[in-house]
């Protein structure tokens, strides 16, 4: 029987990851996905990542997945795509389906990288065509080209609902409303902010109460709910729309850990039904490793890191490398690991209230519950201050592992420190040039450049523009506030692309001055 | 409806333009492209009715794991359309139940 | 705790012992090891209910069953059992083959079975999507099938509405006597159960604790293989079966088809959980498509396996122990329990309360394996 | 030990339980709840009596759910239930497939 020194299941970031690890220290690694194309959900995630420069930040998923699958390639990993295992037996023989027959392999190591599955809650309607997983309308716009529908309600406020609310506009979806029965949003603010400052309306403490439709989706209720759950009645609110987007979370995809007699647990923190594994991501089963998302859900580039790891342990196990060797390289994964498990939306945080910052600033509560930090609330965080002339204003108000705008400033104006979750702050000494390059690294497209008063009774803001049709120098339109709402005419006077803003387009807007610091987006006009 | 170009990944690689048929109506899409996707481009919801409720179903998870959105393709009933690909000349045809409609209107 | 009947083991000869009894009004308390009720074999079989190709000494169980329990089945447990009597076909396809079904043929026709040969062709007028390789089976009409968890879940669920007790996740380790007799069940929890009549159904797991009181019976733990189909239209609904044993099953009310699987290397599975082996799905596969060439598009959705209790002479002991008063024994049943179930829960509630048994089960004692 | 016959308080009818649970086989919230107070306390069980997540999909999207709903029905957390055991094909495989394997290809 044929025989691997590393069988990995499922050719995702964490997958992708380890063989690499395992790859580069000399092993014989195949791995197998059961899609057409690798990468696990990257090829489905068109944001930039957020982290440090060694996690990969500021760089698009899917540009993640292309990196990760060519460096594999040249290690000479066989990536078997359109590959479905069926089952991992005793003695570490894996059964896989590959055109039309199956093969039978064994490897002296197996990585289960299988990743999760979408969770789904149930209303009057929910099995109507036009009801969907937030992962099958990224799976049609971003791999297909196809839009899942004209007007859609997004049903979580977790990052995949925030972030796939986002890419439907992108698409050139309306985005009708965001609803989450959860009091609070549960993604990052800065995801958050640049979904409501597009004009989506955010309904926290909401449900959806039912689908209409006889054959597919024609329209959504939603309404508030109760301490218990419970629809207040009279709340109700209907919206016509051709799609509902459900994003209520990811479990563990760990069926086939299970059916090898991996010991298993269901543990709440990670989301689900888990293999116990060591801190080399080893099961109970000797030789049998698990990594990314079927080991507990996290983000991405925590499933990289989990899958390296995995990948020098298994080196380790069969010899490619010392024990020594392992551990210093497993340390340094460890603090890379640990470094992105900080902040306030660390695994360790779930369902804990934050009132404050690491800094001591008080959250934005407004932020939480609608989606936008309110012109009230934003002058208290430090990456917004004033100055004259143009300079940055940092609307990034949470504690979340990530830093590339510290080091995209060439003239450091801004200072987030060794700790990575800082808030980035202003050094009020150094001199903004306006180049624009912290506006288009930051992730959570977050930074503004403003020149609050440009002496003729007009402020200029510069953002972050990811729409098509890209406004040309000129066009006129309105500004919107952070919450999205029209607050006055505004004119293009500007509009930057380059590579290195990597199709973030930067749009210089000119405003009334006293909207220096209420404007937050443009929406141009429409062309009779 | 297809997006005709897009702000991050620009236009998409898309294979020839082939004909198949969805219930006997001549349609078109992409070739390679899965089966769900043409059928939603051309406007299909429905890609069938359940045993017992006779209630429509159609794409729900898009990556295969479901089983929703299963038709009758080429004679084969079950056949999970959001992750075979579109080739020419495809039958495609609404499932009721397990299989066909069966006559009379009754649904197996 | 007490009860006038402890069954140990909620399989469908427990739980059918626990229904029959409840019903009588007997205060009746059921211990299963494991966390779920019905496991073991009794949710691990092709469902078959039939009369062809048994041993004579358990023939009179299953036929009382069919002529008077199975029929009426679905509504005395008020669950749909799924039961279908239409026959049975143990098909095959070679000289050897009919030489084997020959032999089961001739045996159950001397039972009094209705029973015979059939030619492919006629096979093929029973089944129309048999393959021309069949060239001869064995055909009994009034075989036939029912749905294993059901059967089993309902009557679980019928024994519980009529006041049987059920206790799962309660492993029996040693059984005790008590002036004389066997009255005391003890589990690995520190509990202890008393009752008037222990009846031991716990598969193979019977051996072990039955021989905390000197009693032993040959037997042992061997894989049972089943795998399941999505569901298609309705294409038959014989059971089936093959001369060489290598797949059995049926299509389901549901529409998927339910096979048990040998693939001959059942009885060297390695001890501990039941694991499924990786080829036998794909070479039961095979046997099913050389018979059923157009079942080859079907799609196989789940495979399980799960441990019969095999016993030496390939029939149960259903039977009292004459040293031991008070211990009743069902097990022993070798993979073919399911179908006789409904009658070895009545007879087993006879036995518990001294009555005269339906059907005469002295071929089934538990010392006839003893010396002359 | 887990005694089936413990007081779990009549079955009351809920205006939502002719909501389908198990897509693929057309399992509603009331015969889940129904079943539970039939003495159906485990995943497994409830999936033998009723079929839930024994479909095409083999309860890839209702497991999470129908354990919610028995755990609701129990008075337990969701994570004292033990999930159905995990079982081979992963995804549902074709009989002529199966039935082509090789060691190597």
């Amino acid at each position: 029987m044929k025989r691997y020194d590393m069988i990995i299941v499922g050719a995702g970031p964490a997958g992708l990851s380890a063989a690499i690890e395992a790859a580069k220290r000399g092993m014989k690694v195949v791995v197998y996905d059961e899609n057409a194309k690798p990468g696990g959900q990257l090829f489905k995630q068109i944001h930039k990542f957020f982290g440090s420069k060694e996690h990969k930040a500021k760089i698009r998923g899917f540009h993640i997945g292309e990196e990760l699958l060519a460096e594999a390639n040249s290690l000479g990993v066989e990536v078997v795509l359109n590959a479905i295992v069926i089952g991992l037996f005793p003695e570490k023989e894996v059964t896989v389906k590959i055109d039309d027959h199956v093969e039978h392999v064994k490897g002296d190591t197996i990585l289960i990288a299988t990743g999760a599955s979408e969770n789904m809650v149930t209303f009057p309607g929910w099995t109507l065509p036009g009801v969907i997983g937030a992962g099958a309308a990224q799976t049609m716009m971003n791999l297909h080209g196809t839009l899942p529908g004209k007007k859609v309600l997004m049903l979580g406020s977790g990052n995949v609902g925030l972030v796939v609310s986002f890419q439907l506009m992108q698409a050139g979806c309306e985005v009708v409303a965001l609803a989450d029965a959860a009091p609070r949003v549960g993604g990052y603010g800065v995801h958050a902010a640049k979904v409501a400052r597009c004009g989506v309306p955010f309904y926290l403490s909401h449900t959806i109460v039912k689908a209409d439709g006889d054959e597919y989706v024609t329209g959504v209720t939603i309404g508030e709910v109760d301490k218990n759950w419970q629809v207040i009645p009279g709340t109700e609110k209907h919206f016509d729309v051709d799609t509902i987007c459900l994003a209520v979370g990811l479990s563990p995809m760990s069926k086939l850990a299970d059916m090898a007699g991996c010991a298993m647990e269901d543990n709440p923190a990670k989301a689900g039904f888990v293999p116990t594994v060591d801190k080399y991501g080893e099961t109970s089963i000797p030789g049998i490793y698990a990594a990314g998302d079927v080991s507990g859900i996290e983000e991405a580039s925590s499933a990289m890191i989990e899958g390296r790891i995995a990948g020098i342990a298994a080196a380790a196990k069969l010899g490619f490398i010392s024990e020594e060797e392992c551990e210093a390289e497993v340390e340094k994964q460890e603090s890379a690991l640990n470094g992105l498990r900080q902040g306030m939306f660390a695994p360790g945080m779930r369902g804990k209230m934050i009132t404050e910052t690491e800094e001591g600033v008080e959250i934005s509560q407004n932020l939480l519950k609608k989606g936008f930090v309110s012109d009230d609330e934003i002058e208290r965080f430090p990456g917004v201050t004033h100055n004259t002339g143009v300079h940055p204003v940092i609307e990034c108000t949470q504690n979340i592992p990530c830093n590339p705008c510290q080091d995209a400033c060439p003239k450091h104006c801004i200072k987030i420190g060794s700790n990575i979750t800082a808030l980035p702050a202003i050094d009020p000494e150094q001199k903004c040039t306006g180049c624009g390059m912290c506006v288009a690294s930051c992730s959570g497209q977050a930074i503004f450049l403003v020149n609050e008063d440009c002496g003729d009774g007009t402020a200029e803001i510069t953002l972050p523009y990811e729409f098509l049709p890209l406004p040309e120098k000129g066009a006129k339109g309105t500004a919107l506030s952070r919450s999205g709402e029209a607050v006055c005419e505004a004119e293009v006077v500007n509009v930057r692309s380059a590579k290195a803003f990597d199709h973030t387009h930067l749009l210089t807007m000119k405003v009334p001055k006293e909207y220096a610091m209420k404007a937050r987006f443009f929406k141009e006009a429409v062309k009779s | 409806m297809r997006i005709d170009e897009h702000p991050i990944l620009g236009t998409y690689e898309k294979g020839r333009t082939v004909s198949f048929t969805f219930d006997g109506k001549e349609l078109q899409g992409c070739e390679g492209e899965p089966i769900a996707i043409a059928l939603k481009n051309a406007g299909v919801m429905v890609h069938r009715y359940t045993k017992k409720e006779h209630k429509p179903r159609g794409i729900f998870c898009a990556i295969g794991r479901c089983t929703d959105c299963v038709m009758i393709v080429n004679g084969k009933p079950n056949v999970r359309t959001c992750i075979t690909p579109l080739e020419e000349g495809m039958e495609v045809r609404t499932q009721y139940g397990v299989g066909e409609k069966a006559e009379g209107g009754a649904q197996q | 705790m007490n009860s006038d009947v402890l069954i140990i083991g909620s399989g469908i000869i427990g739980c059918a012992a626990a229904y029959n009894l409840a019903k009588k009004g007997v205060k009746v308390t059921v211990i299963e090891a494991s966390s779920n009720i019905g496991n073991g074999g009794s949710v691990r079989n092709g469902g078959g209910v039939r009369q062809s190709g048994r041993d004579p000494r358990e023939l009179p169980l299953v036929m009382y069953a069919i002529k008077n329990i199975w029929p009426n089945l679905s509504e005395m447990l008020d669950t749909n059992v799924e039961y279908h009597q239409q026959g049975n076909l143990r098909l095959g396809s070679s000289e050897r083959h009919k030489q084997i079904l020959d032999g089961l043929t001739e045996r159950a026709v001397k039972c009094g079975l209705d029973v015979r040969m059939i030619d492919g062709k006629e096979a093929r007028e029973i089944n129309p999507y048999l393959s021309d390789a069949v060239t001869c089976a064995s055909w009994c009409p009034t075989d036939g099938h029912a749905n294993p968890l059901t059967a089993t879940m309902g009557y679980y669920k019928m024994a519980r509405r009529l006041g049987a007790h059920f206790i799962s996740d309660e492993k029996i380790v040693e059984l005790r006597k008590h002036k004389g007799a066997v009255r005391q069940a003890v589990a690995a929890s520190g509990n202890v159960y008393e009752a008037d009549r222990i009846i031991l159904a716990a598969g193979f797991e019977s051996r072990v604790i039955a021989n905390t009181v000197g009693v032993d019976v040959p037997m042992q733990p061997v894989l049972l293989e089943t795998l399941v189909t999505e569901a298609v239209s309705p294409m038959f609904w014989q059971m089936l079966g093959t001369a060489d044993a290598d797949f059995y099953g049926h299509q389901t009310d549901h529409g998927s088809f339910v096979f048990g699987l040998n693939s001959g290397l059942e009885p060297y599975a390695k001890p501990g959980k039941p694991v499924s082996s990786s080829i036998a799905a794909s070479a039961a596969c095979r046997g099913i498509m050389h018979y059923f060439p157009s079942l080859e598009g079907i799609k196989v959705v789940r495979t399980w396996a799960g441990w019969m209790d095999s016993c030496a002479d390939h029939v149960p002991v259903i039977s009292k122990v004459d040293e031991c008063p008070g211990l009743i024994l069902a097990c022993g049943f070798t993979g073919h329990g399911f179908g006789i179930s409904p009658a070895v829960g009545l007879v087993l509630s006879q036995l518990a309360c001294d009555e005269e048994t339906a059907v005469d089960l002295s071929a089934l004692r538990y010392d006839r394996f003893a010396a002359k | 030990m887990n005694d089936r016959s413990r007081d779990i308080g009549e079955f009351v009818p809920q205006p939502d339980d002719d909501m389908i649970v198990c897509r693929c086989e057309e399992i509603t919230k009331g015969e889940i709840r129904r079943a539970v107070h039939d003495g159906m306390f485990t995943l497994t069980e409830i999936r033998r009596y009723l079929r839930t997540g024994m479909g095409l999909c083999q309860g890839q999207t209702c497991t999470k759910l129908v354990k919610a709903i028995v755990s609701r029905e129990l008075g337990v957390r969701p994570n004292e239930l033990e999930p159905a055991t995990g079982r081979a094909p992963m995804r549902p495989i074709e009989m002529k497939i199966l039935a082509n394997d090789k060691e190597d290809a």
